[in-house]
């Protein structure tokens, strides 16, 4: 098959139990490759445990996950450790990626913090915060973006920083996921909005 | 299906009958006299430990291998079993160490060690205990039920690498056991008894995990089920 | 190759959080050398006693505090942080052995911070001493790697930073036998090869216990 | 004067320093009785450093602050016990309210979360724990509410939440401040929208 | 009488998360027993040495890991949660005085749980005993007092000096030496009341700072 074909991910019959509680049941999804998904969903309906299955985190109990990499992960709380500034966090990020230091600072640069990248994470603002673990992406470029309600904290300035980073992957001709409760901005900045219902992924959502 | 079985606890009785009066027949000890006896009870009790420990790693490796729960279970009941026996072990010990050393506790190598023996499987319970998630506590408790059995060679050969009050080893030992051959037999006798008690106890756990597991299989309810909309009332909603 | 890289940086990380922190060498060193100040204060202060049991006690010190050490909280990563780690492509072993090389490191400079405490508190017999050089590596990287499995056994537990000593103290102790019986075999004029070899096994084993074990404990849920 | 009149928060050429950094430079600020304040500003502007200036949690280095309680604030992190099941979070803070054990569970009961309410803080979801920290909102009976961004991850179900919480303050004279980067949220809540600039609170803002 | 309440009101989630992560009693008993189980193994296992040093030694651990108890982690409140108490109208002295009665109990707990232990392991001469019925609360008190003033010494401070804690652990010296020598004054047909009172000065101290640098170190910025 060609490879622009096959799928980004593959979920299919999916079960996962969280600490014995069963929180996904039966979940088939497919997200094709260059395709920006929407997934709505009520509270604690599973959105945030689904993406951690996608990007093979949580193991299922039944059924088979196929993922094409490699993935990158914006959960509802910062990856950031609390004591290294800004740039050290990314800096650390793209050592493991086994990228440049500039590509780290750059990327701070993008997404407006250049002024404050000596600044400690955990005396920043909740939405600095936000913007740094944004900034992971331009350093890790990943094929599959998983978005966790990333838009909340990112003020006026900084809103369009998201249709930015979708961009970005789509460009290279990966797809990503964003999960939010705004349906007009996911049906905005994606393709197709799915909702989660009683732990599996229901029929699409026009919004 | 009870807990227990039907037939193996009556046989676990009376093997254990036949045992204590073979060590009661059994001729007394030239020095000890018959607190001798306790050594009947005592060994055995000591060597079913190490047969706990030995199948918790056996179990551990297995699952390491082909992950099957039953695996699992079988680690955990085989560690649980083994701790009553270590317990055991120590009391009988010390009840024994008491009229012969003059003390409940000395600072006899096999001693110790075969106390931190029980502090790490006690710690493995309390990890397995900590965890709730059955998949991360079978991962978990495989890796440290093969890290701590590093502990069962030690204290078998701490008698040898310490000099030192504790009987070295007698019947467990290449060439012939240095021990009267009677007392061999009766000793045999309750090594065969207490190993049928361990079998039932082994069984009665397993069965008992198999159970809470399957009661746990049994599909609960979704977890997103528990939120509801809110029920906003009470408060006159005139814009 | 990327695997030595990747564990570089991320003993770096630990060894900056620390300089940021200084939890394992400002807070957990004065502690450890209070405790060797109160033993003296409650068993009494008789010298030829003290000097006795001076040795010991520091080892004793040094596992305990040792393991505290390796389980400091700027040692425990948040869920967050493994995923980034995992999705990095971070080898479950490269992780842990980046810590353990981190923690091991910090705990050679806790051992050497405490010696002058205990030389000039208990004033020790000197005897055998150059075998410390050999004795202290060996038990910081037994300890180190002791110390990151507990911590990775007990990740996300509820009582996490007691239950990890509890699991792994017991399997310190040919660690403490060996630290106290080189040097005093030494100093009697025998071999202490066979306790350096009972703490290298030691050591052995947690590495192997490490890279056998660390891929299934591997867990972000 | 009567006390309908007297502005429930008042502050005048407030100064605060956080670690030694300036946030905020000679704000000045009133928030009358009954009214519901919207505020917006850019990231990092210290939108949540005033906050806590209002709610008395951070002194300023100079200016004057003058308040009238009881306040609550929800701030972007909910103020949860992890251990704690989302029953003895609440009926702890009914305690030491003085109130009833009762109002603790009507108050989970609210905000849809009766079935959950024996789940550890924890074991919930990002959703679950904002709503059960709003939920505190109907067991302590705030004079002077400060809301900061607390209707991110809210569902579409609960995004009411955050209008009948306003509702029961303003319904007991009491007012409150809602912090948020969504204008049209904010402009739809509140009946007046300020912006914090460089430190100070700038001129009211038409959506 | 409100301030009383909301005492008994925190004093008891602090037991309820306790009862719920086992941390201070399931977990650090253990460890305190482990190392009263190394001591020997470190110093030689001379039985009369041991005997002497027993007592000694269950006071310095009691100490040392009755300190750890006092910080354990579930002991930690959030900036959200100390901002939460003071908007409920909670008192910082309340909320300390809550914590430390908490900590207290605990620290009674753990200190009995350990007295079979040393009496196993050490079988250390039983003169004077009955007074250990005055000198364990005291102790636990004390203990509970100076750990929660460290906690919120290290909270508050969090950032300019990690010393917080290390700086309480001298105030501690004078409870060691009650501790030890109380019994032992009284097997001697001494008064131990010097003692007594020794360690009850050292627990007012405690408290008068409590009541006095409380309100001081809240900071929720
Ligand atoms: C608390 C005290 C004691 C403990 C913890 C203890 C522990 C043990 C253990 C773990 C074994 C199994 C050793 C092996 O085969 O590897 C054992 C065996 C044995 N113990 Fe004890 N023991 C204690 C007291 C005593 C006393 C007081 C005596 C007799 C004076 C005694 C006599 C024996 C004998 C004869 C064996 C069989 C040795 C052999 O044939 O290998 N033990 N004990
Ligand atoms: N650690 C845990 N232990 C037990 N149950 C958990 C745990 N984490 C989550 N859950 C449960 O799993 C369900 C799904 O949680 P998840 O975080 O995936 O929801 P979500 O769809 O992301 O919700 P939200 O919109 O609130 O973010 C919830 O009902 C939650 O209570
Ligand atoms: N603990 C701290 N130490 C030093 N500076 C801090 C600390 N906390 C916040 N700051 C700084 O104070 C400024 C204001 O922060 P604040 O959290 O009030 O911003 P905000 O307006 O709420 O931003 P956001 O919209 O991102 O939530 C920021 O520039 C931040 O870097
Ligand atoms: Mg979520
Ligand atoms: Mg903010």
């Amino acid at each position: 098959m060609h490879p622009q074909l096959s799928p980004q991910a593959e979920l299919t019959g999916v079960h996962v139990d969280v600490q014995r509680t069963a929180v996904l049941r039966g979940l088939d999804l497919v997200v094709a490759a260059g395709e920006v998904l929407g997934m709505v969903g009520a509270n604690g309906s599973g959105k945030t445990t689904l993406l951690k299955v996608l990007a093979t985190l949580v193991t299922p109990v039944a059924g088979t996950v196929r993922v094409r990499g490699p993935v990158v992960l914006l959960g509802h709380a910062p990856a950031l450790c609390p004591q290294l500034t800004l740039r050290e966090n990314l800096r650390f990020v793209a050592g493991l990626a086994g990228r440049d230091a500039a590509v780290a600072d750059a990327s701070l640069a993008t997404v407006g913090l250049a002024a404050a990248a000596d600044r400690r994470a955990d005396r920043c603002s909740h939405g600095m915060r936000r913007r740094a673990d944004l900034a992971r992406v331009f350093v890790t470029e990943p094929s599959l973006l998983l978005l966790d309600e990333v838009q909340t904290g990112l003020d006026v300035a900084s809103a369009g920083l998201v249709d930015h980073v979708l961009e970005v992957v789509r460009h290279r001709g990966g797809a990503s996921v964003v999960v939010s409760h705004d349906r007009d901005q996911v049906a905005r900045l994606t393709d197709r909005v799915v909702e989660l219902v009683a732990g599996r992924v229901g029929p699409a959502v026009i919004v | 299906m009870t807990l227990f079985g039907r037939r193996l606890p009556i046989v676990a009785a009376v093997l254990l009958a036949v045992g204590l009066a073979a060590g009661l027949a059994a001729p007394p000890d030239r020095i000890q006299g018959n607190l001798q006896r306790l050594m009947y009870v005592h060994v055995p009790a000591a060597w079913l430990a190490y047969l706990g420990f030995v199948i918790t790693f056996g179990a551990s490796v297995a699952w390491w291998w082909r992950r099957k729960p039953g695996h699992d279970r079988l680690a955990a009941a085989a560690a649980e079993v083994g701790v009553f026996f270590t317990g055991l072990a120590i009391v009988l010990g010390s009840v024994w160490g008491k009229p012969v050393w003059g003390v409940w506790w000395t600072w006899d190598p096999r001693l110790v060690t075969t106390a931190l023996m029980f502090f790490v499987y006690l710690g493995y319970l309390a990890l397995r205990r900590a965890t709730l998630d059955p998949q991360v506590r079978a991962r978990r408790a495989a890796v440290f039920g093969v890290v701590a059995f590093v502990q069962v060679p030690i204290v078998h050969m701490s008698v040898l690498w310490w000099r030192s009050l504790h009987q070295p080893p007698t019947v467990l030992r290449p060439g012939d056991p240095t021990i009267d051959h009677s007392m061999l037999a009766a000793l045999l006798m309750n090594l065969l008894a207490f190993t049928v008690v361990f079998t039932v106890f082994l069984r009665a756990r397993m069965r008992l995990a198999a159970a809470h597991d399957e009661a746990d299989a049994t599909p609960g309810p979704l977890a997103g089920d528990a939120v509801s909309a809110p029920r906003l009332e009470g408060v006159t909603r005139d814009g | 190759m990327t695997a030595w890289l990747q564990l570089v940086q991320i003993t770096r990380k630990d060894l900056l959080i620390e300089a940021r922190s200084g939890e394992a060498l400002l807070v957990t060193t004065p502690f450890g050398a209070v405790a060797l100040l109160f033993v003296p204060l409650a068993v009494g202060t008789d010298t030829p006693l003290l000097r006795e049991i001076g040795p010991g006690l520091y080892w004793v010190v040094v596992l305990l505090f040792g393991l505290l050490v390796t389980l400091r909280h700027s040692a425990v990563d948040t869920p967050a942080q493994i995923a980034l780690l995992r999705l990095c492509g971070v080898h479950p072993v490269v992780r842990l052995a980046g810590r353990a090389v981190a923690s091991a490191l910090l705990l050679l400079a806790f051992e050497l911070l405490l010696v002058p405490v205990t030389v000039a508190l208990y004033d020790p017999a000197p005897h055998g001493w150059p075998w410390l050089l050999v004795v202290l590596p060996l038990v910081a990287t037994g300890l180190g790697l002791l110390g990151t499995l507990a911590g990775a056994l007990a990740q996300g537990l509820d009582g996490r930073t007691t239950l990890g000593p509890v699991l792994v103290l017991p399997l310190a102790v040919p660690l403490l036998l060996g630290a106290t019986q080189a040097p005093r075999a030494a100093a009697l004029g025998h071999a202490p090869w066979p306790w350096l070899l009972l703490m290298l096994t030691v050591d052995l084993i947690a590495v192997l216990a490490l890279l056998l074990g660390a891929p299934h404990l591997e867990e972000v849920a």
